[in-house]
């Protein structure tokens, strides 16, 4: 996310708007990560009780989605650093 | 949707607490609809009836992806009792 | 939806709420209804209208798909109240 | 998007209307779009263009989809007015 | 959509609606043509640089993408007029 | 999320410009996790942990998503500035 054209006063509403938004956030990890983990993991409707196969397979679901999530949201802060530092240097070239 | 009493134990504010609750259902009423329509009743329209094969899938569906999600809002719990979730 | 921890404003408000919420699912409901019939029956683009084969399709589709939402409406109801009601139990117990 | 004038027969107040206007829009707006692409033009990007057969096919796509659009809300109102659906 | 039941203050909040609603749409197509482009067009992950011929594939894909969302604007339209033509006529016919 | 300096050009206001930035954010976030999860994790849940292949894609395909959202937004940008879009 490219800040470089925002205010002070913008950047802290959008640090206050950062904030409520992990909440946000966290409630779409939450379903998001139910729905997959359901999709992958649950496709035998014999019964109404999750078998011990897919209890262990939703298990690794969660763990795996949610390590990949961190890891996403860890390489895109490092590529939104990268830019924001080759925008400065240009606008410093230009200048 | 049970959240593992996630609110309490944090010590959210009663308005986030509506809030979460508001935007859970939301989410989970369209999601738990789509999924269990997907696994259980498959695209060849012979009639306008959910058969009795269907219906029993769907019952038990609900019953699972209720039983999923439960597990999962369990397990973010304890994660982030333990501080390993930010 | 497990609402055991609101107060009693909160649960008017939640009220209110899911009130206000019914005409949304409503025309999410109709939103999702047209966008998944049509993905299931209309598949043949050499005509501008519905083919009689398509029509008839719709309408079961139409049919099944609302039977269905009101049959997940009604168990998941089910399995929420089963719920609060051994979360009293449990709290009824470790009192 | 028209609800068979579902707003009327039912009463429901101008502002409610409304809102059920704007929804309606964004959602359709957004479904319309994916729903055509997908039916009518195949992931194989061999120039930048819509050929003629891919844009006869979306001028139907719409075309069906508005009729399936209109016949879905007639179908639910007729339904809402006999009571069959909350 | 049918705005025939719509007094003229809710006519122009909706026309002010409509003006907020284009940018909302813009980021919209934004988010869905990078998403659809790169479903469509990134397969290959030996390399974290987009090769030339992904590169081709996204520039076409984008270019078809929105000439696909202007055209079902259009049409979508024009058969909006024709309905409210349609239903004008069946109301002068019923008077 | 960079709009190729679309905001500037177009003098849209500033609080245009947060909701902008707000909804960008909100939008990328879920569509790049679903995607690149999709592309590098097969639904094989062998164990609970990301392998060394998986954790390569994953950041090769960030890196990838990244660019073609950078290409898509300057490509939007020329568009917007010689009038071709609306």
């Amino acid at each position: 996310m490219d800040f470089s054209g925002l205010s002070d006063m913008e950047r802290s509403r959008m640090n206050a708007f950062i904030e409520q938004k992990q909440m946000k956030d966290f409630l779409r990890l939450y379903a998001n990560l139910v729905d997959r983990c359901f999709a992958d993991c649950v496709n035998d409707f014999t019964s109404k009780a999750l078998s011990s196969k897919e209890d262990t397979c939703v298990n690794r679901c969660v763990d795996k989605f949610i390590k990949h999530s961190e890891r996403v949201g860890l390489r895109f802060g490092e590529q939104n650093a990268l830019l924001q530092q080759q925008q400065q240097q240009q606008m410093m070239g230009s200048q | 949707m049970n959240f593992g009493n996630f609110g309490q134990q944090t010590q959210v504010q009663s308005n986030v607490n509506m809030s979460m609750a508001e935007q859970e259902l939301e989410m989970v009423t369209t999601f738990i609809v789509d999924s269990c329509y997907r696994k259980c009743v498959p695209p060849k329209y012979q009639d306008g009836e959910l058969n009795k094969g269907e219906s029993v899938c769907i019952d038990r569906c609900v019953a699972k992806y209720f039983e999923v999600n439960m597990k999962v809002g369990q397990k973010l719990t304890a994660q982030a009792n333990q501080g390993q979730l930010r």
